[in-house]
């Protein structure tokens, strides 16, 4: 029935309002059967609000949805998979603890459910059909990203699927698991099954996508066909005329050594864990290093040991010269190291605490006196110049950072952190989730601050992030760290090489964690 | 020792036991679907209370079951309000209900203390019963005891072999992850509240009805604490909660045992023994494995679907 | 017409259908009806006997009681505080071992019921082991078990008495679990000191002979209960109100037990031969009429030595201090 | 009707629920209180006004709050850092046992010292009680809910045994209770034949202690910070186990402090009767109060209230006490319930926009 229908899918004054914002606004939008259909915008322009929508995970306040010619009110997701959706989320939804096999049991109608035997079976051969290899026995936290990712994708597959829906996909793969992934996604679309593509990889766009949408503050600002439109002009759509990027940071002038990481291993702490191996790391004053990676490939841990939070196994840690490899965070901070976390409010601050108390986070090493008492005027009046500083988007110091939206409790960090005048800064992710705007003014103020001669480790996927800002980048994988060289020297498709763990150094032990 | 007392003994355990296992299996099934109802207590004096009037006031034990059975069940339903819909604290709700089941049952149960009935009796299972040793504690029980062994066993099946069973652990696991893939999470965890709630109320009824077949004033003495403990001991596993309930069984009867064998041991520090078994089990439980990996990961976490 | 008297009454736990609590309660009710208009009660139940008691007992005083009961021992030092700070009104303590002005305290010689209670479970042992659940060994329960045990004796020198010890006044799982542990050591009859009925009725479930006390437990196991020791407390409820009217209330100790019908028998179960029954009242008409005493020599303790000679008897000083065993009794006393 | 999420949570309603909560219980106890046939106004104010008519009926009101309220001031750091420390009935036993044991030593002591050392001696006691409850929590990661819990019965099982035992009054026939203090060893009361002690100011003083610390220090910032997200503490590089430590001995103290100022207070010796609940009662005062000092004094006060109300209730109305019980969980449940619209808000107006028609599948009608 579906190969008749002229439309796949129409949205008609779709619009959803969240309090204080509105996700989406009068969208209008068509998606033809066969057709890879792209959703672009900067962040939080409804993207996912709009997916959600559609697969019915999110109520509409008000509008229609046309599907396959019919208008269909979208009672759930699980009426949107017997429609012939399927969905695979931005944050993916698997459950850690159990095994493939149950997660995509768990995904299926209870008439298609079945013995988990027989299910097994039909997971393999779909597998094979698309060459999405997966093994149904093991446990979701076992596997890689790129794995979890096939998991959702196949479990899409097992019905006769008549429209995926696909929420930044590539944003987690190494450059060889996204054109391994196109294939599929291309095979799919031949066979007549509609996609609806979110990136913010405009390039990617342009290479996959048949069609184009454009959303900006949940509006629908245009539509083009991808191929035949430049980056530049789709950024213009997302973003408006008035955006201005710095486009070059400079180069920085290497100096001492600031910390360093020798042979420093670390066995892993809990099941969803992944171990580091014999990590050699130096970073000098003066110099921005990238490493690039897949999440969950030992990022963590790596940010979790320098700052002191997971003692390791074996090795040293030098800050400054000094043994700190016993030291805790406390003293390490002391030391002048500071830590921007990838969990912006899991972490790097308090959803319910004032922007002050969340200064004060990191602060308090410098901030309290020596009785231990606190000031509170001053420590407000820090804050309301930090928040100018960085024009943080907030009404006043006595704001929740939960209130921020997140670039700008990113930027509210990063001045944080900043403020310190740290002798090293390890920035995971720094403009993870921030618009292109906010995500030039933190590389700007990364520059800035590497000029005054801190040393800085950045850690993050976006690979055009890790080559606009850094003097020597490398990779991890599996808990294990490649090579460090000048930018310049290394290509992408090394780069990616060494994301999916192939060092040009001959390789030793086995990268289990991963793969 | 001779045979006939290790049996007895083992009769004994496996009685006292039946209530902290009934009491802890529904604990172990809510928490497993992430909420951790601290109201134990509560449920169990109002199960107790319920069952013992309804048993009374119709003379049928069967409807003192039904009544203990319904009114935990009743009775959690404030909480899962309180703690699921309006997302308070559960610490806080499952205290409040322990609190107020306490006083609830104290009140209903005023004009009902210490009058008797004819509690349940054993009914030997014909053969099966005169097993040497085991025979008397497994086969010649009353029939709650048995309804807990079919509870125990349908709940293993349940849980590890059918979809609900994954549904639950779903729910405990990731509950925006379920709701997102269209279960009604909210559904899911006022169901495992309740069957919680039901499985305390009976407990309670096995207190009142079939243990000492009379209502007093607090009579679960900390049986809902100690089976909250028993479920932490257990890691959330069915059979290791059945374990744990007949080893802290027979270490809270092991002081009459003692003084049945004439140790001269006060029978006050004896009555730690319970206690100190659950501390050191739990310890014990700690070092083999990191428990934030057992525990549902969404345990005690309220969850409010937002669309 | 004249004001009523009014008289306070303070309980340690909930009235209930049987137990402690119930009795006197029971007996309040009694007076209550027998004076009539002039007098007037009051009761508060489950005070614990912690420092909210000083305060009820507190607000009775000030509340314009003019003779307040205390019934259980841990009220003995609040009721001696407020006491002092109400000179007027008149207290009356049970089974505690203090007085003041103003203060008097009353007792049950329950041990001659428990006596004649042993007398009938030595009677009908068949396995001469005879179980005793018991709350905390204190004087009071001390002597019951001893009487018991003498009682036993006096008509089976075979037989033995165990003691299983709860902990508890109140607490029918564990008087319930003990007295199974009793059964399982071949106790074939079982009495207790305790609050709840549970051990008749444990009695009653596992097919023995079940002896009760405070209340007539006889509906707790109808074919277990071979009697009960009861206590009936409105013969010294009477006598303290109508000394208060009468104006010639004394701070005194009383200590009334069988002659003055403060501690009764249950009818004996049908099982029992006539000639033990006989036996049984004789004894108890010669307790009544003090041609005997329950602790009268020879007596000797656990261990085999005399302890009361023949001729002699055991004075009220001593019983209200015992804390040793008779022959008879297995196991050790408890610290 | 529709609920739905504020955006930011409101101040407003941060004041009003608890009055809309004390509002619906008295609502909810008056219809109780008709259904079992008693005038409910007269029965409210037999309950709620009565007991503390009289000066004699305020000063017993702070009797049954010193305790309540030096419990909760410990308990109010505790949860504030997501502590659950459920032991103070435990941490409350174990040090009136050993101040009680100390009071005994020093009977036929003379000095101004004996009080202070009796009143150490509690407080140690509480503190060396919560004290294996962090070690078992930050060594072997037991939960502290679980092994409080047990410590409150083996420390309940502690006192039976040292007054049946060595702690035994040698004249008091042997009754299981200890010989009374002498007077040196008892808190000072306040005036006349009242009962209150100086312990009350005591727990003043820690509340406002408690207040300073909580705003005031660093300390209490980490607390507060444990409290609303561990993992940002540990990443802030805040000594978790220490801050663990740190209060669970400080709740236990003040727990330990409350059972000095009830044995050395009005009860005056070991009885086997000391272990009343206040330690669980405190656990809902720091939640009624929301953890905040002077919300915990209010709270204890109205608690303290509700006990003395069960009493009066009982001698005037003949009801029974547990009506105490189920007034205190009413009370809790609508304060719980009513914290939801901190949060959220009942919006009276329909939906905004049309929605699809309830039919699930339609033809449109293609122009
Ligand atoms: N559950 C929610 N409650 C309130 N606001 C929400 C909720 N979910 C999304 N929003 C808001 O709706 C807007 C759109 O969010 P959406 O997630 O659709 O953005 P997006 O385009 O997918 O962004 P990104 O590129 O960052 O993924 C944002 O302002 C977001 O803060
Ligand atoms: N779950 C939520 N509940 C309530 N409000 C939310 C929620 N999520 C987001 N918001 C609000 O929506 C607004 C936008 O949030 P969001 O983090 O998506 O911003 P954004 O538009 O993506 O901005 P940025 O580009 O800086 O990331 C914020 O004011 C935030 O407070
Ligand atoms: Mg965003
Ligand atoms: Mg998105």
């Amino acid at each position: 029935m579906g190969a008749t229908a002229s439309r796949r899918l129409e949205l008609v004054g779709i619009a959803k309002a969240y309090p204080g914002c509105i996700a989406n606004d009068r969208v209008e939008m068509t998606v033809k059967p066969g057709e890879i259909h792209a959703l672009v915008g900067e962040n939080g322009a409804g993207k996912s609000t709009l997916m959600k929508i559609i697969y019915g995970v999110v109520k509409p306040d008000a509008g229609q949805l046309i599907w396959n010619d019919r208008e269909t009110l979208i009672e759930g997701p699980a009426h949107a998979r017997r429609l012939g959706m399927g969905m695979v989320f931005q944050h993916f939804s698997l459950f850690q603890t159990l095994t493939v096999t149950e997660n995509i049991a768990l995904y299926l109608p209870r008439q298609e459910y079945g013995s988990l035997r027989r299910l097994r079976d039909r997971i393999l051969s779909v597998g094979e059909a698309y060459g999405l290899d997966i093994n149904p026995d093991r446990h979701v936290h076992t596997l890689s990203v790129g794995e979890q990712q096939r998991v959702e994708i196949v479990r899409c597959l097992l019905q006769e699927i008549q429209l995926l829906i696909l929420d930044e996909p590539t944003a987690v793969l190494t450059p060889g698991e996204v054109t391994h992934l196109v294939k599929v996604l291309k095979q799919l679309a031949s066979e007549g099954c509609s996609i609806l593509f979110i990136s913010h990889k405009l390039e990617e766009v342009r290479t996959l996508c048949d069609r184009a949408t454009i959303l900006r503050g949940g509006r629908v600002t245009g539509s083009c066909t991808p191929a035949e439109t430049t980056s530049e002009q789709i950024s213009r759509m997302m973003l408006g005329d008035d955006l201005h990027i710095e486009k070059s940071m400079g180069v920085g002038a290497p100096g001492d050594d600031s910390l360093s990481l020798e042979g420093v291993s670390v066995s892993p702490g809990g099941a969803f864990a992944i171990a580091l191996h014999s990590i050699d790391l130096t970073l000098r004053a003066g110099e921005i290093t990238g490493i690039a990676g897949v999440a969950g490939n030992g990022q963590d841990e790596l940010v979790d040991l320098i700052n002191g939070e997971l003692a390791p196994d074996a090795g040293k840690l030098l800050l400054d010269g000094r043994d700190m490899t016993a030291e805790g965070v406390l003293a390490r901070r002391r030391a002048g190291l500071a830590t921007v976390h990838a969990d912006r409010l899991g972490r790097g601050s308090i959803g319910a605490m004032s922007l002050t108390e969340n200064r004060l986070l990191t602060a308090y090493v410098t901030d309290s006196d020596a009785h231990g008492f606190l000031h509170w005027r001053p420590l407000t009046e820090r804050t309301r110049e930090l928040i100018q500083n960085y024009q943080v988007k907030a009404s006043g110091p006595d704001d929740t950072a939960a209130s921020l939206s997140g670039g700008n409790l990113q930027k509210f960090i990063i001045g944080r952190e900043i403020a310190q005048a740290p002798k090293v800064l390890v920035c995971f992710y720094p403009t993870w989730g921030v618009d292109v705007g906010s995500a030039n003014r933190i590389h700007v103020e990364l520059a800035r601050l590497r000029d005054e001669g801190t040393a800085i480790l950045i850690l993050t996927e976006d690979l055009d992030e890790l080559y606009l800002l850094c003097d020597r980048v490398g990779a991890i994988c599996g808990g294990q760290l490649s090579p460090l060289k000048p930018g310049h020297e290394v290509s992408m498709e090394t780069l990616g090489q060494w994301m999916a763990g192939t060092f040009s150094a001959p390789q030793t032990q086995g990268v289990q964690n991963a793969h | 020792m001779s045979m006939d007392i290790i049996e007895n003994i083992l009769f004994a355990t496996i009685r006292t036991g039946t209530p902290l296992l009934l009491v802890a299996l529904g604990a172990m099934i809510s928490e497993r679907s992430g909420v951790l109802n601290l109201g134990q207590e509560g449920m169990i004096l109002v199960g107790a209370v319920c069952a013992f009037i309804g048993a009374y006031t119709t003379d049928s034990l069967l409807i003192g079951v039904a009544s203990g059975l319904a009114s935990g069940a009743l009775f959690s339903l404030i909480f899962a309000v309180i703690a699921i819909s309006l997302v308070s604290s559960q610490i806080a709700t499952g205290l409040a209900l322990t609190i107020f089941g306490t006083g609830l049952s104290a009140f209903l149960g005023v004009d009902y203390v210490g009058l008797s009935i004819d509690g349940l009796d054993e009914q030997p299972i014909p053969l099966l019963h005169s097993i040497p040793l085991i025979g008397k504690a497994f086969f010649a029980q009353d029939l709650l005891v048995y309804g807990a062994f079919i509870l125990f066993a349908s709940i293993y099946y349940v849980m590890s072999r059918t979809r609900l069973g994954l549904i639950i652990r779903a729910v405990g696991e990731a509950p925006a992850v379920a709701h997102s893939m269209g279960y009604r999470v909210i559904l899911v965890r006022y169901a495992t509240v309740m069957f919680g709630g039901a499985m305390a109320g009976l407990g309670g009824a096995y207190l009142s009805l079939a243990y000492t077949p009379m209502w007093t004033e607090g009579m679960s003495a900390g049986r809902g604490w100690i089976a909250l403990a028993l479920v932490v001991f257990a890691s959330w596993r069915t059979e290791r909660v059945l374990i744990g309930a007949w080893l802290f069984a027979f270490a809270s009867i092991l002081h009459l045992v003692l003084q049945g064998f004439g140790y001269d041991i006060s029978p006050n520090l004896l009555a730690m023994l319970p206690y100190l078994a659950t501390i050191i089990a739990l310890v014990m439980m700690m070092q083999r494995a990191g428990t934030a990996q057992l525990a549902p990961r969404s345990l005690g976490q309220p969850y409010y679907p937002q669309n | 017409a004249e004001d009523p008297l009014k008289v306070g009454f303070v309980y340690v736990s909930p009235i209930g259908d049987a137990g402690w609590t119930y009795m006197h309660d029971r007996a309040r009710k009694i007076v209550d009806k027998e004076f009539g208009d002039r007098v007037e009660t009051t009761y508060v139940e489950s005070v614990s006997e912690g420092s909210d008691s000083q305060r009820v007992i507190r607000n009775l005083s000030a509340n314009g009681h003019d003779l307040i009961f205390t019934t259980s021992f841990g009220y003995m030092n609040p009721t001696l505080r407020v006491a002092r700070q109400f000179p007027n009104v008149r207290y009356e303590h049970a089974t505690g071992y203090k007085t003041a002005e103003n203060v008097g305290n009353y007792q049950a010689r329950a041990y001659q019921g428990r006596y004649l209670a042993g007398m009938a479970a030595g009677a009908m042992t068949e396995t001469d082991t005879i179980g005793y659940v018991a709350g905390f060994p204190i004087p009071e329960v001390l002597r019951g078990i001893n009487a018991f045990t003498l009682g036993v004796r006096e008509v089976n020198p075979d037989a033995s008495v165990s003691v299983s010890w709860i902990n508890s006044w109140h607490d029918p799982a564990k008087e319930r679990e003990s007295a199974a542990s009793l059964i399982r050591q071949d106790a074939d009859v079982l009495t207790m000191h305790a609050d709840s009925p549970a051990v008749v009725q444990a009695a009653q479930d596992e097919g023995v002979y079940g002896i009760g006390y405070n209340s007539n437990m006889k509906s707790y196991g109808p074919d277990a209960h071979l009697t009960s020791v009861m206590m009936h407390w409105e013969p010294i409820y009477q006598e303290k109100i109508q000394a208060v009217l009468n104006d010639s209330w004394e701070p005194e100790s009383i200590w009334y037990g069988l002659s003055e019908g403060v501690v009764k028998m249950a009818p004996m179960h049908s099982d029992i031969p006539e000639a033990v029954v006989e036996r049984i009242n004789t004894h108890r008409d010669a307790l009544i009429n003090g041609d005997r005493e329950v602790f009268q020599g020879p007596i000797n303790n656990q261990d085999g030595e005399e302890i009361v000679a023949k001729g002699d008897a055991l004075k009220d000083q001593q019983l209200l201090e015992i804390n040793w065993y008779v022959e008879g009794i297995e196991g050790k006393l408890p610290n | 009707m529709r609920i739905e999420a504020r955006p930011t949570p409101s101040p407003t309603m941060r004041y009003l629920s608890p009055l809309l909560a004390l509002g619906l219980t008295l609502i909810t106890g008056a219809a109780i209180f008709s259904a079992l046939g008693k005038a409910p106004l007269a029965s409210l104010h037999a309950f709620f006004i009565e007991p503390v008519s009289t000066v004699y009926g305020l000063s017993e009101l702070f009797v049954k709050v010193t305790p309540l309220l030096l419990c909760a001031t410990g308990l109010t750091l505790c949860f504030r850092a997501k502590v659950w420390n459920i032991g103070a009935e435990g941490q409350f036993v174990f040090g009136a046992l050993i101040a009680g044991a100390v009071s005994l030593q020093l009977a036929d002591h003379q000095g101004f010292w004996v009080l202070p050392v009796v009143i150490a001696s509690g407080v140690l006691a509480g503190m060396a009680w919560a004290g294996i409850a962090a070690l078992l929590l930050t060594r072997f990661r037991a939960h502290e809910i679980l092994t409080t819990i047990m410590l409150n019965y083996i420390a309940i099982q502690l006192l039976l045994w040292s007054v049946h035992g060595p702690l035994k009054s040698p004249s008091g026939y042997n009754f299981p209770e200890s010989e009374l203090f002498s007077p040196q060893t008892l808190l000072p009361t306040l005036w006349g034949q009242y009962r209150v002690t100086i312990a009350i100011f005591i727990a003043l003083l820690m509340l406002a202690v408690v207040w300073t610390v909580l705003n005031r220090t660093l300390l209490g910032y980490q607390t507060r910070v444990m409290g609303e997200n561990r993992q940002a503490a540990r990443f802030a590089g805040f000594n978790g186990n220490r801050l663990i430590w740190v209060l669970l001995l400080f709740s236990g103290g003040m727990a330990g402090m409350a059972g000095v100022s009830e044995v050395n207070g009005p009860v005056g010796q070991l009885t086997t009767n000391l272990a009343l609940g206040y330690g669980y009662t405190a656990i809902i005062i720091v939640f009624m109060g929301r953890m905040h000092p002077l919300g915990v004094l209010l709270a204890s006060l109205l608690l303290g209230l509700t006990y003395l109300g069960g009493e009066n209730a009982q001698m005037t109305l003949g009801l029974p006490k547990s009506i105490t019980g189920v007034f205190q969980g009413l009370l809790l449940f609508f304060l719980l319930a009513c914290d939801f619209l901190i949060s959220h808000r009942i919006v009276l107006t329909p939906m905004r926009g049309h929605r699809p028609s309830n039919t699930s599948t339609r033809e449109v009608t293609s122009s």
